[in-house]
Order: structure tokens, then sequence, then C-alpha cells
């Protein structure tokens, strides 16, 4: 369970610094070592580090400890095959804590990517669209038991496809540098992390790298079905690199666009549930 | 055929996509919150429609919780409008204010109230206690009636327990719930006779 | 039930009325009662304003009296919260969140400043008018099965609710702070304190997160 | 008065312990996931935050305080 943990960790970290590179390779740039996130988290954690003045300080450390248990949490579920509910539901409070994150330095950057990540709350509904479909399809939402079913019935990437296109728009919309990544754009200077430096950074960069893993992971677990942990690892690589091509090939929308899209990516997906719903 | 539940229940319907549509239609903040008063109307009446022991006991904390949303919305509304004025006047006539019959009459009520016991006796029992204060000009103590409300509320609360737990002393019980609900009733409505004027001048 | 979210892992019944925790609604319980806590330990951060146009900036002071107002508030909050998490039968889960929605437009009320007042009266009229399906979904419910213990409701014994039911449950609560109706609530987060104001969104997602497992288990 | 480096040495290695300890004694099956689970959610945070603490602090008094805005 440990070597899981510092597995997650790691990994994830490592994902998103290919996903730094595969980007900054799409575009004709060197970009950073793919270790690169693994130093952030080190370079922040050696940073001297106090509580802003005008921090609101019990929930200013707070909530990175929330973010790093909640993940943890949410990596422990996906290890024992528990309830998909629990996921959407960790997904779900993640975006309090990027609300608590902004909110509680009193910065008026972080307070707005705090603003820009609850207004996106839209991007949720696909997910519980892509749960309740799986739900209907397995009459069951514990991951082991999908699991077990997609060992009889083959891969549900296959059975429901556009459960599938849901799940991994949920992933892009909280992939860095995306066309849905609003909430830490430049001209917030980081958006919510802003006013969170030194170790308070490092502990997001770990629920970062955490969250990465558990939601490629479970992606993998839900649709593709049990692998050994080699073949595991390498899926959630090429799902990593297809994620880093949209992100690298699109712009980055306004903060108007970005909610208008997710509506209508939401609105396609609950039709596409009562359709689904309608036929079993 | 269909049933009377159905029947019921697609009219109560019907009156609340009423409602939402003028609600929809309404742009000035006074009307949609006196609109959204009538939200409530049909919301109780679908609950009224189990028709049961149960719908009564229901309606009663929708309706405190309605009612509750409805004034801190005013409030807001006064807020936010900047309308702090309220009315200064108060029933003031002279010859009642000096005899000793609203006394008198307010006495009889409150002790037939008691006789009563319940909502229906907290209900006139706050009668007298309102005709005394609005006949006298009395400023009413806020803050003494405000605790016996919530003590006689915990009464209440505390008869539940009774019978929950110790069903056997269930007279008690009774007592205790149909005493606390008098106390409760009356002090509420009888602070209604006081709510004018200024606030704790 | 026991398929979509694991056994419950604790009961107490009151007669109809009836509290359970199952892993699910045990997690989200515990999310409320630690953010209440940060609610009750945490002094409200003072909100830094830019001068438009200029260098110069300022940060805002938050009353004393106006602190204990709110924090009262949010502390309502945390426990409605907290109480539509482990009811177990519809209609006090409906009550409970009605009363998320009455705290959530306290908790901003005593900000002074026109633009979250403003916010804070439309989403409680929003709000308020989301009372009616969620109490129309709980009386329904009742009218059709007979009962509103949700256990009963999932283990089968009782009638399934009905489609209209269910629906005008999750309407109601999306009514209480939800995506679409979201726009309404959105300026609220103007308001300074940042522990207060996070309770205004943290319930309404515990409600929602809720009410999912409602819709589905009934 | 214990120095910050102290105190965080201190709960650096009381937190990492008690994940160590969770997960050893879920390995050899003493505690189930849930239980462990439930410790690690706990303990881990604090391990992290705690172990860069650690390797930041002063060892004597005397940040450089934050003049405000």
């Amino acid at each position: 369970m440990l070597a899981e943990l510092l597995l997650a960790v790691v990994y994830g970290l490592l994902l998103l610094g290919i996903h730094r590179k595969v980007i900054a390779r799409i575009q004709k740039r060197p970009g950073p070592p793919i270790w690169q996130e693994v130093l952030h988290i080190l370079k922040f954690s050696f940073k001297t580090t106090w509580v802003p003045a005008t921090a609101s300080g019990v929930l200013f450390v707070g909530v990175v400890i929330i973010a790093i248990a909640i993940w943890t949490a949410a990596l422990l579920v996906v290890i024992a095959g528990g309830s998909l509910m629990i996921l959407f539901g960790i997904y779900m409070l993640h975006k309090i804590v990027e609300h608590g994150f902004g909110l509680s330095s009193g910065s008026p950057y972080g307070k707005f990517g705090g603003v820009r990540s609850v207004i996106s709350a839209a991007s949720e509904i696909p997910l519980f669209v892509s749960v309740s479909v799986i739900a209907l399809f397995t009459g069951t939402l514990m991951i082991d038991e999908i699991v077990a079913f997609e060992g009889a019935n083959g891969p549900l990437l296959l059975l429901a496809p556009p459960a599938a296109i849901a799940m991994y728009l949920v992933i892009l919309s909280k992939m860095p540098f995306g066309p849905f990544s609003i909430v830490e754009s430049k001209e917030l200077v980081s958006g919510y992390k802003t006013e969170h430096f030194g170790i308070w950074r490092a502990g997001l960069e770990v629920c970062n790298g955490l969250k990465t893993f558990v939601l490629l992971n479970a992606f993998v677990l839900v649709f593709i079905g049990a692998l050994p942990l080699w073949l595991l690892l390498l899926l959630m690589l090429a799902i990593l690199v297809s994620l880093s091509f949209v992100c690298a090939l699109t712009p980055m929308l306004s903060p108007f666009d970005s909610v208008t899209v997710q509506m209508i990516i939401t609105g396609l997906m609950l039709v596409y549930a009562i359709v689904v719903w309608v036929m079993i | 055929m269909v049933s009377e539940y159905a029947l019921g229940l697609g009219i109560a319907l019907l009156c609340a996509v009423l409602v939402f549509a003028a609600l929809s239609r309404e742009w000035d903040d006074l009307h949609r919150l006196l609109l959204v008063d009538l939200v409530e109307i049909p919301s109780l009446a679908i609950v009224a429609l189990v028709g049961t022991d149960l719908a009564e006991a229901l309606i009663l904390p929708g309706l405190v919780v309605g009612i509750a949303e409805m004034l801190a919305l005013s409030q807001i509304y006064l807020l936010k409008e900047g309308l702090q004025e309220r009315p200064e006047g108060r029933l003031r006539i002279e010859v009642i204010e000096k005899a000793d019959a609203p006394v008198i009459l307010s006495l009889v009520l409150v002790c037939y109230g008691i006789v009563l016991s319940g909502f229906t006796g907290g209900g006139i029992a706050a009668l007298g206690m309102i005709f005394l204060f609005m006949a006298k000009g009395a400023r009413e103590p806020h803050e003494l009636l405000e605790t016996a409300a919530g003590i006689s509320w915990a009464v209440w609360i505390g008869a539940f327990f009774v019978f929950m737990f110790a069903p056997q002393y269930w007279l008690l019980a009774v007592l205790a719930a149909g005493f606390g609900i008098l106390i409760k009733v009356m002090v509420k409505l009888s602070l209604v006779g006081g709510m004018w004027g200024k606030p704790h001048d | 039930m026991i398929e979509l979210e694991g056994a419950p892992l604790f009961t107490l019944e009151f007669g109809d009325i009836l509290v359970y925790f199952t892993p699910y609604t045990a997690s989200l319980f515990l999310l409320a009662l630690l953010f209440t806590a940060i609610v009750v330990l945490s002094r409200p951060e003072r909100q830094v304003e830019i001068l438009f146009g200029t260098d110069a900036c300022y940060a805002k002071d938050t009353s004393i009296e106006e602190l204990r107002f709110r924090r009262f508030m949010s502390i309502a909050c945390g426990l409605a919260t907290m109480g539509a998490m482990v009811s177990g039968d519809v209609f006090d889960y409906t009550l409970f969140t009605a009363l998320v929605g009455v705290t959530n437009v306290g908790i901003v009320a005593a900000v002074k400043s026109r633009h979250v007042q403003n916010a804070a009266f439309q989403y409680g009229i929003v709000a308020l008018a989301g009372t009616l399906p969620l109490f129309g979904g709980a009386a329904i419910v009742v009218a059709s099965t007979g009962t509103l213990s949700i256990l009963r409701l999932a283990g089968g014994t009782a009638p399934g609710a009905p489609l209209l039911a269910k629906a005008l449950l999750t309407l109601g609560v999306m009514g209480e702070g939800m995506a679409p109706f979201y726009a309404a609530k959105a300026e609220m987060f103007r308001a300074p304190g940042a522990p207060y104001v996070i309770m205004c969104s943290l319930s309404s997602l515990l409600i929602f997160l809720r009410v999912i497992e409602v819709v589905l288990v009934i | 008065m214990m120095a910050r480096k102290q105190k965080m040495a201190i709960l650096a290695l009381l937190s990492g312990s008690v994940c160590l300890l969770a997960g050893v004694l879920h390995t050899i099956g003493t505690f189930d996931l849930v239980a462990a689970g439930i410790v690690l959610i706990i303990a881990f945070p604090a391990f992290v935050l705690s172990l860069f603490a650690l390797w930041m602090a002063g060892e004597h008094a005397g940040d450089i305080p934050f003049m405000g805005y």
C-alpha cells in the first residue's frame, strides 16, 4: 500500500513532466526535462515558507493537508476496488480545494483563480454521466465488480464509448496547459496557486501527482479492465500523451467560452445517458 | 379513470408551472419576492395531497423553512434597496389605554387559551396578549419573551424524547408537549404585535 | 444499495426517522465536519483590493460583529449539511437541504457590498423556488410508496419511487446551488471571509453528492 | 521552547513511522485495508508537509518577517 502510494506520487509527477515535454516538442521547443515536476517539488520544499499576513491561516494550511488527504483516499479507493461514487465525490471536492487555495490568501489573483474554478462547475457533470452509464451497463458501481464484469463481457471502452469520451474530457479539463485550464491561466499569475509558495506549493504538487495518477488509473481500470502493472503504466502513459497532443494543439479558451463548451458537452452527455437508460 | 390523487397532483403541478412561468417573466425584485411566496402554496398543496396524518406533520416544517427563507430574503431586499424607514405610528386610543377593560379581556383570553392548550390554545392566548400590548402601547421585553419561547421549545422537544425512549410516561409527555407548544405559539404570535417601531430603542 | 456504495455501517432508528452511515455518506459527513471545524477555528482572510489603473492596493478588514454573525451562519450551514448527509429519510433530507439554502443566504447577507447582496437575493429566489420540487418530490415519494425511509425504499420491501419524484428531488437540489442555477450564486463569492464563503459551495456540493445517492437507491 | 526544526523532526518521524506501521501491518494482514487506509489518509499529508518543513526550518529563530502588502 505504501509502495503504491509512493509509486503514484512519483509516477504521477513524471507523467506531468512528460506532459510538459510532449507539449514542448509538438510546439518545437526543447522543453524541460521530464523529471522537472519532481525537481519542482524539491525546489519548493527547500524554500523559506511562511503564511501571508492577510491570509486566513487555518484554511491556508488546512487546505493543503485536505488536498493530499482526499487524493490519498481516492488512490486507496481505486486500489481497494471501492465505489466509483466515492471517486466522483472526491473529484468534485477537488473544486472546493481549488476554491480554498484561491480564496484563503486574500490575493485578488488567487481569488480570481478560485472563482473561475467555481464557475466551471459544469465540468463535473460529464463524470457523473459516465458513472451512471457505467452503472446502467454493469449494474454496479464497485470498481472491482466492474473489472470482473469486463473480464466476462469485454472492455467498457467498446461497450460504451461515449462514457469513455466523457471521462476523457473530465481528465482533460483537469490537465495543466489544456483548453479548459482557465483556473491557472497566466493573466492570473498562477491562478489559485499564486499565494501558496514554499512547502505549501510542494504539498500541492504532491497532490497534483497523485491526482493525475488516480484519474488515469481509474480510467484504465474502468474502461479497459485489470492489467499487469507494466501494461497499466504503459497505457496510462499512452493516454497521457494523447492528452498532451490535445493540450498542445488547442488554445486556452476564454472563461466564458470554456464554461459554454463544458455546458454543451454536459448537455450532449446527458442526452446520451437518457438514450442509454431508455434502451436498456 | 384518473385517481383523485393524480388529478390533484396534476392541478398542483399546473399551478407550479404557471407560477414559474410568471417568475421567469418578472424582473422586478419585489414582485419576484411576492411570486416566490406564491410558489410555496402549490408545494404545500402537493404535501397536503398525501392526505394522512404524516402530511400534517410534514407541512409544518416545510412551512416554517419557507417562511424563514422568505423573512431572510425580505431582510436582504430591505438592505440592498436601502429601505430603512419603518412605520413609527402605533395604535393610540387614550380611552383604552386608561381603562381596565383590556386587561380583563386579555386575561380571559389567556385563561381560555391555557384551558384549550396546544396550538389553538396558544393562538387564542396570543390574541389576548397582542390585544393587551396594542391597547396599552407597551413595549414587551423582547429578550424575556424569546427566552420563554426557547425554554418552552426545549420542553416540547424533550417531550418527544420521552415518547421515543420511555413511552410508558406518555401522559406526562403529552402534557409537556401541549404546554410547550402553548407557550411557544403564544410568545411567537404576541411578538407580532410588538414588531413595529424602532428596534431596541 | 449494497452494490452501489457498500453496506450500511451504522443505523439508528427513531420510528420513521432514521440515521445511517454508509462508507459513502460517512466520508461526506466527515468532510462536512472537517470544514465546519475549519470555520470554527479559522479567522477570515483580509481581502486585498487593487485600485484600478493605479499601483495602490489595500486590505479590507472584517468587523468583529460581521465576523460573528457570518461564523454563526457558516456553522449552522455546516450542521445542516451534516444533517443532510446522515438523515435516512427523504423528507428530513429535503428539509436540511432547504435549511442549507437559508443559511447560504445568511452567510453572505451581512457583507456590506451591493453586488454580494444582490447575488444573495437572486440566489435566495432560486433556492426558495427550489423548495417546491424538493418538498414536492418527497411528498410524491411518500404518497406513492407509503414510506420515507431510504433504507426501506432501497431494500426493495417498498415499491420503487416514481421517476417524477426522483426528477423533482434532483431539480430541487440543483436549485439550491448546482450547475445551471449556479450563475445566481457565483457573485456571492466576491464576499471576503474565505472560510465562510467556502461553506456555501461545499454545502451545495455535498447535498448534490448525497441526492445522487438517494436518487440512485430509492 | 523547542526549536522549530526539532518540532518538525519529531512530527515527521512520528507521522512517517505511523504510515510505515500501517503499511507493514496491512501487508502482514493484521490491519484490513479500511483501517490502514484511514490511518494513512491522516498521517500521510502530515508526513509530507512536516518532512518538507523540516528541510528548511531554521535552526535558530529569526525568519524574514513579512512586511505586508
